[in-house]
Order: structure tokens, then C-alpha cells, then sequence
């Protein structure tokens, strides 16, 4: 089965972060397998859970909860990038949201093997 | 108070990246600070004031339709450049009517009469 | 082999599109999204290139760009997962 | 008195803040009056407490309470920024370091009117 | 009237440099600094500019730039907070 | 272990941004599973191999020192586009020894033979 594994950099105040969203949404309703989607550079930004959006304004965090509870998809946030990004405090997910789960860039290795196309968004 | 007159540039384009709205807040708080504001568009900044846009379609935020209020603030110069609109074989047809449209000679001597310049 | 090029920068703002086609391949396409859509107008594009170009419907009507020279098919986002497959390989310009 | 105000826009990871912080350091040296720094879009990270770098590494934080705590220089955060980056929850600085100061943009035209020149960085 | 253009990005990368030299008015001078000191090398700034360039001096050597053509006069980041003074305004291109 | 070939197009000059470094974390952790990495270097991307830089001057964390260590890691294809360096006056003189430098066309073709191409 075809499969693809997403590399998300933008931050989540970037309309491209939009279009990366809609673009898995589409793979999923095309019937798709996403294995994961992993977090890197200031991606990481996207897992931050006091992020303040105006509320008639695009939601990025609900946006990622609803594809991780809807379709099961592992969010990766990569740990080196988030303590740089000052997400992390004592090894523990100090402003991160629930639906992500910290990962090593190990993790981008088996989802980049394990995929049969690697989107870097 | 005193007087310390701004020329906002603008350069990126209209919804990638937040630099069309940040820009705009620094107009508009300029402006309610009775401080004389005009908006420069060069560049990729002339997108900006393409006719016909439509944020909602990719989920971003209309902030474009907020440079109508700009009067309100008291801001009424808005500037472009009509070397960067004919590099980009643009027309004049913006979703503003007071835009005046400067030859490049112009509009760079016209942005030398503000005290200061930020640029987004 | 055939790679996917997603071109998500305008070439009026910075050089991705020039080194993307330096890049560019008998079997390769490209896809304009984003900002990308505003090289629909540009010259690198309209000229001399016989690659197949998309550009993501929905970006280019959001930007008021339109495809005058008909350099390009329109494609809807939706359309897009299904594409990555039938090349090698995607490289994302942005 | 000749005075300047600075605004920082770029990210404490990027190397082109190391220069704004030596600038801002020459300024002072040179016994230019600095009214204030205002930090604004991605700028506004620079508060971040939580932020991990290698300690072999230039550290921007202290670089930032250094310049503030010798030279009693306003560091000013722009609260709307700082929301939009998850630094501020309920109106209270969350992760943010005590040597910055929550302002509105209003701070921002304060230091405009007054500086010299204002140097955006 | 006269401005410092602080020129932070490489015109072999993006277009603040072109758009910088539109602008560019008799008394006016150009810095180079961080990535700008790339454009060093860059036949923009080498042909036809009779204002005054200058280039932190730090910033061009940690990136091994050097000012072949004697376009440029080095000068120290220290050195630059006093000329922010004797032009009217500073623009910043990043 | 499942092999994947993977690429690593460089673009982005060596000290603004963190580009650099962070596609050279993505080289170091693949060649440590043991997947085929190379790294390409493209348009500004060229600075990277530049000899007698000096990152400590400006207080920049010197990671292309590690280049030396990508060996130790397995990753031995280091690729350079001839037209890029030309474009911008550079020799070939670099910090690193084993760097290919092909033309324009071969470095393209090059690159079509990895599975994956990640761009930083």
C-alpha cells in the first residue's frame, strides 16, 4: 500500500502550514496511508499549546488535534529542535500539546524508510 | 506631542509569512498616535494591493480589507512603485482607490521625505 | 527516474525557480503552490520550458493570478497526494 | 543627546541577532544613549527562558539580561507578538524572563518619537 | 536628505539588493553586513555605484569574503552605531 | 534494515539561519542507520565548503568543522554545482578533500539517483 510521511518546518502563523494541513487532510480522504508526521525547525512551533489566534482566525494546534484523533496519525515533534525552541523544560513536554509525542530524528529515519514518499513541507 | 513621520515598505507578498499584517498594526498604532504614516509598496509588497483577492479560500486572514479603515487612522498616503507593477505585468486595478502610483524615481523621492522607514 | 518539483517561492523574490530548473529533468514536473502560483507570470516559466506545470487551483484564485499565458494546468489541492506517486521523487523549493 | 531604539525581529537561533546584540553593545560603548529595544514578530522569542542551547554556544538570553542589568536598557516585548508565539498565558508572562517588560505597540511609537534614529534589526 | 540602506541578505539569494539600488538617492550609502557581505563579489555593487559602500569587517572575514575589487571600505560593527548620525535615516534589508 | 538513499540538497549560506546545521543533524542520524547519504550543495548553499571561514569571529557555532567528521559516519559523497560556484567568482578551494565538483547537468543527474532529496 502506497503510504506517505510528511517533514513540517513552517511555523504555525505561516499560511504555507495551512496548506500543509489541507494537503494531509486530502492524502487521508484519498485514502492515503499517512504514517507520521514529523516536526523540525521551527515546525516544532506548532505543537505549542498557548499559541493565542484570534478565534475568527484559521486554528493550526486544533487542526493537528483533530487529524490525530481522527485518523490516528503520530505527530513527531523532534526533541532537539523543540528544547531549542524553548518547548521543553527538564526533558518534559512543558508547553506542548497532548496529540504530539517527542521524538528523536531516529524517527525520521524509520518513517523516511518505512514511507513510500517523504513530503518536506 | 511630537512628530516623527513614518514610510512603512512594503515587500513580501500578500499571505505567506505575517509581514503584510504586521506591517499594517504598525500603521494603524502610528496612526492613532497622530503620526504621520504613508505605506510604500515594492517589490513583492505590490501584491498587496491586487484587486480580486480572496483570502478566504486558503483560510487566511482578510487583513487586506482592513487597509479601507486606514482613513480612519488618518493614513492616507499609499504609494507603489510602477516599476515593480510593470516587472510583474500588473495594472493599476487595486482594491483601493486613493494609490498613487510613482515612478521609480519618484517614489524612492518621495520616501526620503519621512523621518524614518520600517521595512516588512 | 523523474522527481516532483514543489515550488512554493515567487521568482520575483528570490532564486528557487532558477536553480529548480537547473535541476530539471526530461520526466520531471513541476507544481506551483503557495507563493509559487505568482511565477505563473514569470518569464523563467513562460518561456522555453516543456515540463509539465500545475498549479494548485485554489492558491493561484486566493492571489488573483491567472494563468493568461496557459502555461500551466490547474489542479486542485485534493489533486496533489495522488501526483506525488507517479514520480520517483518530490523535492519541495521553498 | 544623540539616542537610538532598536527593534529585533529575528530568532535567538539566528547568528544575525548575535550582531544586533554587539551593535546594540558598540552603541553603549561609544556612549550612545539607547532608549529601549522593542522585540516584534519572531523577535519576541528572544524572551524565551526555556530555550536550550549547547553550552559551548553564544547564549542569547544572557546576552540580553547582560545588556539589560549593566545598562538598565528597556527590553520591551510586544504582547500581541508574544501571544501569537505562546510566550503569555492569561495576560501573565509565561515562559518569558524577568529582564523583559509586556508592552503594546503604543511603546513602540513612544520610543520612535524619542530616539534619534530607530534601527530595525 | 540622505540614508543608510543596512544591506543584511545576499543578492545572490533574493532581490533586497535591486531593490535597495532603485531607491538609492545621491547622499545615500550602503553597509554591508552578515549575509550582505556576500555582495561583495556581486556585479551589482561592482559596476556603476559611485555612493559609498562599506562592510563590517568581522562579518566579511568569518565568511571568507574579501574585497577584491576595493568596492567597499571595511569598517568595525563598532564603528557603525556613529554613522547611523550622519546620514537621516537607516533602512534595514533582510 | 531497509535501505533508502537519501540526498541532502544544500542552498542556504553558512552562518544566517540555521539551515546548515540542521540539515547536517538530518546527514549525521541517517548515515548512523546506515543509509546512504550524500550531500549536494547548490546556489548559496556553495558557501558552505568555503575554506578559511572563521564562525568563532562572529560567535557562530562552528559546524562545518564536523564536516570532517561525516566519514566516520559513512557519508562520503560530497557533490558541488560547478555553475554555482562560478556565478559567484568561487574557486575550488574548500575546508573539506573529497568534494565532487560536477556541471550543472551531471550534478542534476546526480541527484535523480537517490530515492529521497531533502532541500535546506
Amino acid at each position: 500500500m502506497q503510504s506517505l510521511a510528511f517533514i513540517i518546518t513552517t511555523s504555525p502563523l505561516d499560511n504555507r502550514t495551512v496548506t500543509s494541513i489541507n494537503l494531509i487532510t486530502a492524502a487521508l480522504h484519498n485514502n492515503i496511508k499517512v504514517l507520521g508526521v514529523f516536526f523540525y525547525q521551527q515546525g516544532v512551533c506548532n505543537a505549542n499549546k498557548d499559541i493565542i489566534i484570534a478565534s475568527d482566525e484559521f486554528q493550526p494546534l486544533k487542526a493537528w488535534q483533530n487529524l490525530q484523533q481522527k485518523y490516528d496519525i503520530p505527530l513527531h515533534l523532534c526533541v532537539t529542535a523543540g528544547e531549542k525552541h524553548g518547548l521543553i523544560v527538564e526533558e518534559q513536554q512543558a508547553n506542548i500539546d497532548d496529540v504530539f509525542t517527542l521524538s528523536g530524528l531516529g524517527e525520521l529515519v524509520e518513517l523516511s524508510i518505512q514511507a513510500t514518499r517523504v513530503i518536506q513541507l | 506631542m511630537q512628530q516623527k513621520s513614518l514610510a512603512i515598505l512594503n515587500s513580501s507578498s500578500s499571505f505567506d509569512r505575517t509581514q503584510g499584517r504586521d506591517a499594517l498594526d504598525i500603521a494603524l498604532i502610528f496612526g492613532s498616535y497622530e503620526q504621520r504614516v504613508a505605506l510604500f509598496f515594492q517589490g513583492e509588497g505590490v501584491r498587496q494591493l491586487v484587486n480580486r483577492q480572496q483570502a478566504d479560500i486558503i483560510q487566511a486572514k482578510d487583513y487586506l480589507a482592513t487597509f479601507s479603515a486606514l482613513p480612519f487612522y488618518d493614513v492616507e498616503e499609499i504609494y507603489v512603485c510602477q516599476h515593480s507593477l510593470t516587472d510583474r505585468a500588473l495594472t493599476t486595478d487595486f482594491h483601493l482607490d486613493n494609490v498613487s502610483v510613482l515612478s521609480a524615481g519618484d517614489f524612492a523621492k518621495k520616501l526620503q521625505q519621512f523621518d524614518m522607514v520600517l521595512r516588512f | 527516474m523523474s522527481t516532483l518539483h514543489l515550488m512554493r517561492t515567487s521568482a520575483y523574490q528570490q532564486n528557487d525557480l532558477t536553480q529548480c530548473l537547473d535541476l530539471l529533468q526530461a520526466n520531471d514536473a513541476i507544481v506551483l503552490l503557495d507563493d509559487g502560483c505568482y511565477n505563473l507570470s514569470h518569464h523563467l516559466l513562460t518561456a522555453n520550458i516543456s515540463n509539465p506545470i500545475y498549479h494548485i487551483n485554489e492558491h493561484a484564485i486566493a492571489r488573483a493570478m491567472l494563468d493568461q499565458k496557459k502555461i500551466s494546468q490547474a489542479i486542485t489541492l485534493a489533486e496533489l497526494p495522488a501526483l506525488f506517486f507517479t514520480f520517483d521523487k518530490v523535492i519541495t523549493w521553498q
